[in-house]
């Protein structure tokens, strides 16, 4: 038997293998192809305090080896989740993870606060890198004051494990790595999606509603894995990797780099069974090399 | 319905003109239960430029041989990779998906309304019409004579008025200018195409007081509601075309 | 007749396709395909002072929509460029560009200098963002203070038309962009490579000697579009785009998202006659449309 | 000898084994002139994960009929995408690349060297060295029996010596185990495989003071000398294997 877990603290994942933000929906969507119950953990709908209806349409624009978005955190607001979606996702035997969001440190707070008393929430990710608000969202992730501001305000209220997810939208992200795990950040996620734009040219005008949007899939891997690699070799609290991610080699690629774990996005809309895939793929990997425990290869480039 | 990811094998890629294709699918099991208007994400393998799957609606459904027709208009790249499918060659589907055209009322004086690869998700409906009893009219919009497509087909199941911009065969003008709305009282209203023409047969239909569904054609993300990208603005706020959709009762919608 | 042309102060560019540095070599690789005198210009190899090896083999990986590269700025020396390069590529009829290099300031200073004397260059590209290089390029490209010391400092000795070329790797290109146009830049270019690494699954290594390097081709796109209409916006001094363009479509969503001209870089690798080809493919967009001028479409999104 | 980017038809795709085929190639108009171990690089159309082009020796051309042969070995996306092709499609190449092998002197023993697809030059070289009145050698070296290709065409070119890993067919071991490297004194070997390979053959003539020629295989950006990214590091500094190269002598190289 392999060993494919890994902790966050005293949290423990069965494996590696989580679903990221956005693009998983609250795991139901996926019911009918999986037993979502198997990955080590899924990461729910970027949530806010109030509902919000997010950008006009058109939202989304194809690239070449992925995609732009800029969906702009959609969602029914805390109140909703709690009644509706919680005890549903709550079946899941495995930890659900909520995505966390505001316009302002306070509404970070109020969020966090709220999701203490959610028992069967065991974290919450706090997202400072979304591109596609138009306050709040990116603007916390690319200035290290605001990061560590919300960072340790969140902090200060929040009872569990605490995953700040950064942007690649700044010049040094070790910089943001740093100054969140000294606020007391638990773990690390990222990357979050690279500002990106496409103009229609047959219509002459932006391809967004928004102008610009979030690009994820495979084009934005190898800058993903860049600063993983970045930023594993600084903190010391776990890193999770994402972007880009569609197979079990992109995966190993981001373990090898000196991640802890990983999220699959984009890669879910084209398999919707692109995670448990990986999860297969990867311990197939360790059993082959007879390798018995993921940690022994975590960080391996950097022996 | 559970929707479910399956390789089917095409047995055929049939060329109907310059523009259109219809793909016959072989099920390598028994197919799903599907409801018309419900579609299949596509995934188009070999083309360097088609990262997301493409939304094709559910042409038609053969139960006995376990086949699905997919009726597709080449626009860009994927559906131009996709003419290029030949016998033997697999496709990877996620379907059915979506919600469906509701049922008329017995006795209900039926429409079908659509225009290019917006009759796609027609025929289906009406072969499902016709098995619960109703009657059909269909009222079909090209841009010339060169791109009328399966008229037969529709034929065999109801009565088929065309118009051609042209006017290079049936009326002459948009599907809304065809006098058969001026000499019929249809109630119900099933209607997929492009949005000016689906938005000309909607203000038609709220002056004549019809009901009116129409099934959109939005951008998808995911087709299964995961990545809230295909929304459209309707009076409940934002919904999503691949799950509240693509069918919509055009009183839900701001048009 | 279209007008294709567009100007950098009193330099003339007969048409807005260029190459990119790195990626057409001295012109003559190319010469078996094409008329290179053609194109709007040319920006030549990286060049540096003293003779330059670059970095050990493997220097490239392939990626989704893109490629890695990480040369490192391998030249012979402006000497050598002058004896034996300079006579050879002075026969172009078009706009020879030196993209400029330098590990400190008094380097590119001693660089630019030198280039004032050759007749047949009319302009220099200043590369403050090579991602490839220990020292220099990169460092003054996502450094404020380091952008403006460089640029004022080979401003006060170059004599001609002076670009300065952006790195996309920092958190707003915007301000750097303002600040090089404050300084004296008589345009930008960009997008530079975006920093970025594989890893090699099967040898459990970095696929690159050097871990890192830059990302170009199509998957950059976006990311290079955004920058460009970003800085577009900002600046009064003309805008030469690239990141990713390998057709007519990609190049005319720079000049609609705001660029002068637009250089060809990675696609040149693909199809040696891209560029030609999306020369071409201008002019017939324009001819079809009824447009004579391609100014009547620059940032035409902006209106 | 003017490179040119052409599109040819393939006139056959002929699978020798599960890693193995060979493609033939109709050019449109004549074929330019060539010479042993140059290369094409060729675009993978249709595979989503094949960026850039693919370098690929000439094997052998037929200038009386315009087609050349590739012999190719499947090793990742693009070569499996390659060997999917049939009869009738176009394939885009930029040819013909690099330098070549150098003339033998007159009456000089001579070894043709390789192992896999390294074997792919040589067949043109014999050739070659055949018209200009040279007899030769080939020392081939496969993992096992099933491997073991071409051996008639290279039979009828030379005198074939065979090493096989495993020894179910010529010698067993390494090329570089074969009696024949003892029994006779070479003068001028032409080398082309696995860089271990290529490294074991150079050492033997280092040894025995034979000269020797390599042709290298590095990963590609261009192939045409734009972009510094195949260098190989020789005794003159940083090196192009697509323009100095892929053929060194190994006494430029620091092996
Ligand atoms: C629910 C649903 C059912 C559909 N059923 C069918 C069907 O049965 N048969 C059929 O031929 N087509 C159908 N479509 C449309 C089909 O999905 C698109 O034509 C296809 O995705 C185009 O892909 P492409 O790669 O060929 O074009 P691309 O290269 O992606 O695009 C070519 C051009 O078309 C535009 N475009 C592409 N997709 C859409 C879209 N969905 N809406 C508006 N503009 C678009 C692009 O912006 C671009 O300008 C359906 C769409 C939906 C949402
Ligand atoms: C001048 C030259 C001539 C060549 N001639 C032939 C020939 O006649 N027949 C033939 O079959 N092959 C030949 N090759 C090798 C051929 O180019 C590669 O096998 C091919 O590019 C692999 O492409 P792929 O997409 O199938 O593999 P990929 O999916 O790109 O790679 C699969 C694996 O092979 C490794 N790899 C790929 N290319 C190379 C390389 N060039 N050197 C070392 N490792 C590599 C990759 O790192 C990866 O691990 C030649 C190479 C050169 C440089
Ligand atoms: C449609 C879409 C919606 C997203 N929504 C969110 C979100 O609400 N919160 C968040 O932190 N990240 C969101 N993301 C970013 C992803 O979680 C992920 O960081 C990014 O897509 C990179 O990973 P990928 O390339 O594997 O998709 C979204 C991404 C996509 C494509
Ligand atoms: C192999 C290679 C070498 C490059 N060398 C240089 C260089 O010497 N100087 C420079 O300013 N940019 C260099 N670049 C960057 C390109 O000029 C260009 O900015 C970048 O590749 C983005 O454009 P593209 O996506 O069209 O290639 C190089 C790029 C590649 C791929
Ligand atoms: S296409 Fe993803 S939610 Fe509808
Ligand atoms: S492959 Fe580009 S220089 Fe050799």
């Amino acid at each position: 038997m392999v060993n494919l877990g890994f902790s966050i603290g005293d949290l423990r994942f069965r494996n590696p293998v989580l679903t990221a933000s956005g693009t998983f929906g609250y795991g139901s969507e996926f019911d009918d192809f999986m037993d979502v119950s198997r990955l080590g953990g899924i990461v729910v709908k970027g949530t806010t305090l109030e509902p919000r209806e997010g950008n006009p349409y058109p939202r989304m624009a194809e690239t070449p080896s992925g995609m732009l978005n800029s969906v702009g955190l959609q969602n029914k607001g805390i109140d909703y989740f709690g009644k509706y979606i919680y005890p549903r996702i709550s079946e899941y035997d495995t930890n659900v993870i909520v995505n966390v969001n505001g316009s302002y440190v306070d509404d970070y707070v109020a969020l966090a606060e709220r999701l203490n008393s959610f028992d069967r929430i065991p974290a919450i990710e706090l997202n400072i890198s979304c591109p596609n608000v138009k306050m709040g969202g990116m603007a916390f992730g690319t200035n290290l004051g605001s990061a560590r501001e919300v960072t340790r305000a969140v902090r200060a209220v929040y009872m569990k494990k605490l995953i700040v997810k950064l942007s690649p939208n700044v010049t040094n992200i070790v910089d943001f790595a740093l100054a969140v795990e000294e606020e007391g950040a638990d773990a690390v996620s990222l990357i979050n999606t690279l500002l990106g734009m496409v103009v229609d040219v047959k219509r002459m005008k932006p391809a967004l509603s928004t102008i610009t949007g979030g690009l994820s899939g495979p084009a934005v891997r190898p800058v993903a894995l860049r600063m993983v690699w970045q930023v594993a070799r600084a903190v010391k609290i776990p890193v999770i990797g994402m972007g880009g991610i569609m197979n079990t080699d992109d995966a190993l690629q981001f373990i090898l780099a000196g991640a802890s774990a990983i999220q699959v996005g984009t890669a879910s809309f084209i398999d919707p069974l692109a995670s448990v895939k990986i999860l297969e793929g990867i311990e197939k990997y360790l059993t082959d090399k007879g390798i018995s425990d993921i940690s022994d290869i975590k960080g391996y480039i950097n022996r | 319905m559970a929707k479910r990811i399956e390789s089917l094998t095409v047995t055929d890629n049939h060329r109907l003109n310059s523009e259109y294709f219809i793909l016959t699918l072989l099920s390598p099991g028994t197919l799903p239960e599907m409801k018309p208007a419900q579609f299949a994400q596509v995934r188009v393998e070999g083309s360097p430029d088609t990262f997301l799957r493409r939304p094709i609606s559910i042409h038609d459904a053969d139960r006995e041989n376990n086949t699905i027709r997919l009726l597709v208009q080449i626009l860009g790249k994927g559906t131009e990779t996709l003419s290029r499918l030949r016998q033997g060659d697999q496709l990877n589907i996620i379907y059915p998906l979506g919600n469906s055209f509701s049922m008329p009322l017995k006795g209900q004086k039926l429409l079908l309304a659509g225009g290019g690869c917006g009759i796609a998700p027609l025929l289906f409906m009406a072969k499902y019409l016709r098995e619960k009893g109703f009657n059909i009219d269909f009222l079909l919009g090209f841009r010339n004579r060169d791109r009328v497509i399966e008229y037969e087909e529709y034929s065999s199941l109801g009565k088929v008025f065309l118009t051609t911009e042209d006017g290079s065969m049936g009326e002459k003008g948009f599907l809304t200018d065809h006098p058969v709305l001026k000499e019929n009282r249809y109630e119900q209203v099933y209607c997929c195409g492009p949005e000016p023409m689906m938005k000309a047969v909607a203000s038609w239909c709220r002056m004549t007081g019809a009901a009116c569904e129409v099934s959109l054609e939005n951008l998808m993300g995911c087709g299964i509601g995961a990545c809230l990208c295909c929304v459209v603005d309707t009076v409940r706020g934002n919904l999503c075309t691949c799950i509240d959709g693509p069918v919509f009762n055009i009183n839900d919608l701001k048009w």
